[in-house]
């Protein structure tokens, strides 16, 4: 999205309820500053979250796709974010080998204590993405607002 | 070779081991074998063809077969076993309604390349010695065997049947025929290479589906992209992202379970190196998760279902990704 | 027709002071589904509430959006509040433009523009919600204690005394476990057998208490509040209820040659054998493995003393199946086999010995009669040298374990005191890596053990144990002083690492409860639910969870027991009802999400199906139990045909809420 | 008739392609051929045809219809419609040629399809006989004459020249602005036509016998019993419909961007197991009845319902391209068999 002439990255952040959720929070009620580009969707668990969902935002004009959830061993379903983590390495992977900008998609453990690390990974995310420039390479022309 | 098959295959038919049999039938010209179900000796001797053109993966047809009452033989490959198995650990072939028969196979060819290689309007193939001769309309060609044989057989990964209730000729052995150098190849492109080069390859796409109709990891009651309530579905690439989808999405939803038989590949009419998507993740769950080989046993998990408390994290895909240019 | 009515929340000014919560609520009012749309100071409040309560019924709202703060904040009293106007709970969503927006953001504008997308993210998904009603499972008021060791009764008395049935089942001939075999206890050297028999007796006394001794586990099936167990009753070929335990036949029994395990072999005993004088039940056993009767069928000499006829040739393994509404695992521990550390000659001569067997040795009901002897001359020995941590915190993972056992500091402090204290003229050294004290009274007990008793600890592992003319010859080096040290010993003691019960391992696979790679079983949370297995409805108690000493244990045998009975309590269980939901058309029964389900929650069934022309087909499709899915949605992802759905977060829902905030 | 040295059709290209597109039939980069815009430097591909047929010029796989958007509570429409631009179609083999002549009688029979007849009325078909037909060629069944393409303009190519005979108006007008044509004899074109029908006299399906493929055998043939196996293995993609020259099945899908609703049409095939799929379910419930309707409808119906006119040009790209080898000849033959 263009914003007066500068590129607005449009970032879409799955947040696991008991962790990365919560941790969101925190950097809230710390009113710990990181960019309005970043909407969070929450998600039961890291594992909840469908390949579909990630091209489906890319789809629809993100920029960027970010994922965290609880650190591995402390998932609230003991095993979810295992899961998850495979599924998005491979999936991360795929992505690169088809040429498509690495950058785009990241996946962060984030606690429910973690509000400072929570705001500073979507500082860091947006700032890397905004660098990136808009999706090109992925995105759907008939959902393009430019 | 193809005689002991037909004879098994009468001799199963006549003692009554089973009541039908699957193998390949004779087409119009003598590479075009259809899949096919026999039923009397009488069909085997009629129109039963082994042959270098005998590709077709027929384990996939097994989900149905083994559903349709009373017992079946098939004529299975090495590369096929695997398939089947795989089929098996997903409960989609009832194993006691199938005699499998696991017939050795030194690489099955491609009529394409063979007419690619100046042979059109071939009416025959004859093999001399190690090569091909093929009569054609407007005379004679010859060619070596190799550059004949689909690309999955010239890099064959196994001649081990992992499954069988008899064995036709030899027991072979897993092979490492390097089918991972083109899936380097690309890795070691940049980004933009790589871009550029699955841009111009997926865009020939006519979403026929035939790769994944064929695909025995494909094997859903209902496609996603078939299903208007998976908000997935779409019938025709309507725009290049929708071409990149489809190949994404199947390539993940068959991965850790996708034996590389190649039959994606084989079928392609827009000859889509579809079987290097699949390679790329089986490559990665080799590297990152230990070697796995879909179909080769029963108990092992996928590695999608599975993991261990020490894997890489999603990040190794910054250092280890492509890009090595 | 969606008829959606939004309330935005000022949160007084928490919200209103960096989103114009006015033009919110303007701006959500046109969105498509939306029939009205209002703002106030504070939604959670009772005139709050009241509002929404009263816009349910006025406009007959199918579904409400509250943008407000976190839903972890007020989720609940929402949902309640349009619960109690009639509208189902599920039907609401939040649109947290507190936390996620008004508090991260300094500018106005920015703040409004966001809070609009994520109220258009909740609008988007709520036009996808369904009524959800939470489903109920009943509870059988029975508990299973899988272990009688003193973890297992300490749970069973709780539960018991809490007024529940509970069974344990053991499958040795005895409960009582590994305690039963110690000497002293430290910190307090008081004795093992006065503090546990009391306990055991208790146990069998107590009438809610049912003991099956020399059973084992055979299969579970089931889940939280309905678990159906079958218990195999190993045939002991006496009669339990008839055997009045006067161990006349263990006195007769001609075979005497049989290797008495409560002795860990130090003596022998008969063929038929009650374990100790303390056993409970105490009941005779026939080791079918030694008695001449049940293997050349000739002999008969128990039964012939036996007066009341308890003895019975012919009995066979019994399979029980019981009800229970939860289980306790309390499968403890074992020290592990010594025969990989041959540095230390345990193999090569009796008189190197494990910690537990010295504790036989020293204890009054021992094969020495609590006489310090060396198993090899039964002499006494003079010179003691204990080895701390063989196969714990090991690299090598094939010779031992790389964690901590906990107890071997103590016990050996223990065991060196003791040994000094009865027999002065004994030299004790004792090797160590670290010396581990954490715990009440534990430091100031070790510091006896060196100060008051004069016990020799050296830091440095012991390279080598050469057994030679009737000494042990060890080499250590002293890590302090940097030297090496020469011994002569009479006796060498070494502090086996600990591992779980070989058992353990296919039980958890029945009770599909998680283990960690050195087979100990997994708690819910490591910090939150120590003694909670992921599985619901299984609970863990003592060394099956961790290597512990006996308070730690005991300890945590109550907390399992009142979690179980927390669990007993009710009635029926509430499940949340955002589970899986396979679609029975699209499923193609493959098991991929079986097999990433960490509840076992999911089963399949053959089902028939109509196929075309008027055919039927059978199909192997998933079904998941709603009282044990916890709503993780691992499998949905793991299903390639999408046939696995997620209540409350299914795929459309989640796909709407991109779109929306993509547009 | 006209002609051109070969060494010129660079020349006739560019000035073809001059104020409106030219397509010509180019190796794409797997080696196979694909009508492709002519720019400079891309050269005429020397197989004997493309692997998707000439049909995708005038009725492509994806064509928008309208759209949609949705401010508040009202709807309005838009137009979106790609622009109908003129263009040339340049090496279209006597087979695909055909295929337009079916195509209209679906789609410009009143009520016309208005956005395939302006695709037609803007093309300009300029045919290229066939010198070298493949072993699986069979367009003389259907009494194509391959030597001798229809077309606005036809072609004929040996190893020096390029022989051009504009047959339409459209053609003339094309021929008007091409002043590096000469004029030539027909000597060489009917030359090399006797030596192609030598060839066309050896294919292994010349003689195909489509007796009794007609109306009044319709219900023998649907009740045949081989429809059975030769469906069988049939796996139910669409590469034969989407690779057909004469498939003419679409399907009316509607895609929203969030911010407009796109309705579009993109091809359907009879093979997919939810073509026509209704409230009330599949009306051809297995692969054999949705096997059997592409048959029957190019080998009976259509005909039926267009003076015999088949809904088949024997360009045999489904019997090389079909992932089992199933195809309409091995079709004709079985059923064929019980009437000779």
């Amino acid at each position: 999205m263009q914003v007066n002439g500068e590129f607005q990255p449009t970032i879409v952040a799955f947040c696991c309820n008991w962790c990365s959720y919560a941790g969101a929070d925190l950097s809230g009620t710390n009113r710990l500053q990181y960019p309005a580009n970043v909407k969070i969707i929450r998600i039961p668990c890291s594992c909840r979250l469908n390949p579909l969902f990630i091209l489906r935002a890319f789809q629809r004009g993100a920029d960027g796709v970010i994922l965290c959830g609880c650190h591995p061993g402390d998932c609230h379903y003991t095993t979810g974010n295992y899961y998850a983590r495979r599924r998005m390495t491979l999936l991360f992977s795929m992505l690169d080998y088809l040429g498509i900008e690495k950058e785009r998609t990241r996946v962060e453990w984030v606690s429910a204590a973690e509000g400072g690390k929570f705001a500073a990974t979507m500082n860091d995310f947006v700032a890397a993405v905004t660098k990136l420039g808009p999706n090109r390479r992925l995105e759907d022309l008939r959902c393009s607002k430019d | 070779m193809q005689q002991g098959l037909k004879e098994k295959a009468i001799q199963l038919l006549k003692d009554k081991t089973v009541d039908r049999v699957v193998g390949w039938k004779a087409g119009e010209f003598f590479y075009d074998l259809t899949p096919a179900v026999f039923h009397t000796p009488e069909e085997i001797e009629k129109d039963f063809v082994f042959s270098v053109f005998s590709g077709a993966n027929l384990s996939k047809y097994l989900i149905a077969e083994s559903r349709k009452g009373g017992k079946v033989a098939a004529f299975l490959k090495p590369c096929d076993t695997y398939s089947f198995q795989q089929l098996l650990k997903e409960h989609r072939i009832l194993r006691e309604n199938v005699y499998v028969v696991g017939v050795q196979c030194d690489g099955t060819c491609d009529i394409e390349k063979i007419k690619a290689a100046g042979c059109d309007g071939v009416t025959a193939v004859r093999e001399e010695g190690d090569g091909l001769v093929a009569e054609t309309l407007y005379g004679e060609h010859r060619m070596s065997k190799k550059d004949a044989l689909l690309d999955r057989c010239a890099v064959c990964k196994s001649h081990k049947l992992v499954v069988y209730d008899e064995l036709l000729g030899e027991q072979g052995e897993e092979q490492d025929a390097g089918r991972f150098a083109e899936v380097e190849k690309l890795e070691r492109m940049t980004p933009e290479e790589r871009y550029s080069f699955w841009r111009g390859e997926l865009s020939r796409c006519i979403r026929c589906n035939a790769c994944r109709n064929v695909c025995p990891a494909c094997s859903c009651e209902k496609c996603i992209f078939d299903n208007p309530d998976s908000g997935a579905r779409n019938k025709a690439a309507a725009d290049s992202f929708e071409e990149n989808m489809f190949h994404i999405i199947r390539a993940f939803h068959v991965a850790s379970r996708c034996t590389d038989c190649g039959e994606c590949s084989r079928v392609c009419p827009q000859h889509i190196p579809l079987h290097l998507l699949n390679r790329k993740f089986i490559k990665d769950i080799d590297e990152l998760y230990g070697e796995y080989q879909a179909g080769a046993d029963m108990d092992t998990k996928p590695p999608l279902m599975d993991f261990t408390k020490g894997d890489a994290d999603p990040s190794v895909v910054y250092e280890r990704g492509g890009d090595k240019a | 027709m969606q008829r959606i009515g939004v309330f935005v929340c000022w949160c007084g000014s928490n919200i209103a002071a960096t989103v114009d919560v006015e033009k919110v609520s303007e701006v959500l009012g046109h969105e498509p589904g939306v029939v009205f749309s209002t703002n106030y100071q504070y939604m959670c409040s009772q005139t709050g509430q009241d509002m929404i309560q009263s816009a349910i019924r006025d406009y007959k709202l199918t579904g409400v959006v509250i943008c407000s703060c976190s839903p972890r904040m007020h989720e609940t009293t929402f949902r309640r509040a349009c619960e109690k106007a009639g509208l189902n709970p599920y039907l609401v969503e939040i649109a947290n433009i507190r936390e996620q927006c008004s508090w991260i953001h300094k500018d106005k504008a920015v703040g409004t523009e966001k809070a609009i997308i994520l109220g258009r993210a909740a609008i988007a998904k709520v036009q996808l919600n369904r009524p959800l009603t939470a489903g109920e499972s009943p509870v059988t008021k029975r508990a299973l204690v899988i272990g009688g060791g003193i973890a297992g009764i300490q749970t069973a008395l709780d539960i018991a005394d809490a007024g529940f049935p509970v069974d344990i089942v053991e499958k040795k001939p005895t409960i009582g476990g590994k305690m039963t075999q110690l000497d002293k206890t430290f910190p307090t050297l008081d004795c093992a057998a006065c503090i546990l028999t009391p306990k055991m007796v208790e146990a069998a006394q107590n009438e809610n208490i049912h003991i099956y001794s020399y059973s084992e586990v055979e299969a579970v099936k089931g889940f939280v509040g309905n678990f159906r167990v079958t218990i195999r009753k190993k045939a002991r070929y006496v009669k339990e209820d008839v055997c009045t335990g006067c161990g006349l036949c263990t006195e007769k029994c001609p075979q005497k040659k049989v290797p008495n395990e409560f002795n860990l072999g130090l003596d022998t005993r008969r063929a038929i054998y009650i374990p100790f004088a303390q056993a409970v039940p105490k009941v005779a056993t026939i080791d079918a493995d030694y008695c001449r009767m049940l293997k050349e069928g000739k002999c008969g000499v128990c039964s012939k003393v036996c007066t009341a006829g308890a003895i019975d040739y012919k009995q066979k393994d019994e399979l029980i199946e019981e009800a229970y509404g939860a289980i306790v695992v309390a499968t403890g521990y074992n020290p592990i086999k010594l025969d990989k550390f041959d540095e230390f000659a345990y193999s090569q001569s009796p008189d190197v010995v494990s910690s537990l067997e010295f504790e036989r040795l020293m204890n009054a009901a021992g094969p020495t009669g609590g006489v310090l002897l060396r198993p090899s001359d039964h002499t006494h020995p003079k010179t003691l040298v204990f080895v701390q941590c063989v196969g714990s915190r090991c690299d090598s993972e094939e010779k031992g374990k790389p964690y901590c056992s906990k107890i071997c500091c103590m016990y050996t402090a223990k065991h060196a005191m003791l040994c000094r204290e009865k027999y002065p003229d004994t030299e004790v050294y004792v090797f160590y890596i670290d010396v581990r004290t954490p715990g009440k009274n534990f430091d100031e007990f070790y510091r006896r053990a060196v100060e008051e008793y004069g016990v020799h600890y050296i830091k440095g592992m012991v390279g080598k144990v050469v057994p030679e003319n009737g000494k042990l010859k060890v080499q250590a080096s002293d890590l302090l002083d940097n030297r090496q040290l020469h011994i002569d010993a009479d006796m060498v003691v070494l502090a086996a690492a600990i591992e779980p019960d070989e058992s353990a391992r296919p039980l958890a696979t029945m009770l599909t409860a998680s283990m960690d790679t050195n087979n100990f079983f997994t708690e819910a949370h490591p910090k939150l639910r120590p003694v909670e297995s992921p599985t619901a409805g299984i609970f863990l108690s003592g060394a099956c969870q961790g290597p512990k000493d006996i308070p730690e244990t005991v300890a945590q045998a109550g907390a399992a027991a009142s979690k179980a009975i927390g669990l007993l309590c009710k009635d029926h269980l509430t499940c949340n009802p955002c589970v899986a939901e396979p679609d029975e058309l699209m499923c193609n029964g493959c098991s991929s999400c079986e097999k990433v389900c960490p509840y076992g929650a999911i089963t399949y069934a053959d089902k028939e199906f109509r196929g075309p022309n008027r055919t039927t087909l059978i199909r192997r499709v998933a079904q998941v139990n709603p009282a044990v899915c916890q709503g993780c949605g691992a499998c949905t992802v793991a299903c390639p045909s999408g046939a696995m759905d997620l209540k409350g977060f299914s795929n459309k829902q989640i796909m709407a809420e991109v779109d929306a905030i993509c547009r | 008739m006209k002609k051109l040295p070969l060494s010129k059709i660079d020349e006739l290209f560019k000035a073809l392609s001059a104020g409106q597109k030219l397509y010509i039939p180019a190796d794409d980069a797997a080696g196979q051929a694909k009508f492709t815009v002519w720019q400079e430097g891309l050269a005429l591909s020397q197989k004997l045809n493309t692997v998707r047929s000439a049909k995708d010029l005038f009725f492509p796989q994806v064509e928008n219809l309208v759209g949609f958007k949705v401010t508040g509570k009202q709807i309005e429409l838009i137009e979106s419609r790609d622009p109908a631009e003129p263009f040339v179609l340049f090496g279209v083999r006597a087979c695909d040629a055909r295929s337009f002549d079916i195509l209209d009688k679906v789609f410009l029979a009143e009520p016309a399809d208005t956005y395939y007849k302006a695709r037609r009325e803007n093309g300009v078909v300029v045919t290229m006989a066939c010198t070298r037909p493949a072993e699986t060629c069979f367009c003389t069944v259907f009494g194509i004459d391959p030597t001798e393409p229809a077309g606005d303009v036809s072609c004929w190519m040996d190893g020096e020249s390029l022989y051009w005979q504009a047959n339409t108006e459209k053609g003339e007008k094309l021929t008007a602005g091409l002043s590096m044509l000469e004029d030539s004899g027909e000597e060489a074109v009917r030359a090399q036509q006797e030596k192609t029908r030598e060839i066309l006299g050896k294919l292994p399906l010349k003689d195909l016998n489509l007796k009794g493929f007609d109306g009044e055998h319709m219900m023998e043939l649907f009740q045949s019993p081989k429809w059975a196996s030769l469906s069988e293995s049939c796996l139910g993609c669409g590469t034969c419909t989407f690779v057909c020259p004469t498939c003419q099945c679409y399907d009316i899908e509607e895609f929203n961007t969030g911010s407009e609703v796109k309705r579009f049409r993109c091809w359907d095939s009879c093979m997919y197991s939810d073509f026509t799929k209704m409230s009330a379910g599949q009306p051809r419930p297995t692969q054999l009845e949705r096997f059997r309707q592409r048959f029957m409808h190019k080998l009976v119906y259509f005909p039926t319902n267009n003076d015999g006119m088949y809904g088949c040009v024997g360009c045999g790209r489904c019997l090389q391209k079909c992932p089992i080898s199933m195809n309409i000849a091995k079709v004709i033959k079985t059923l064929g068999e019980d009437k000779k």
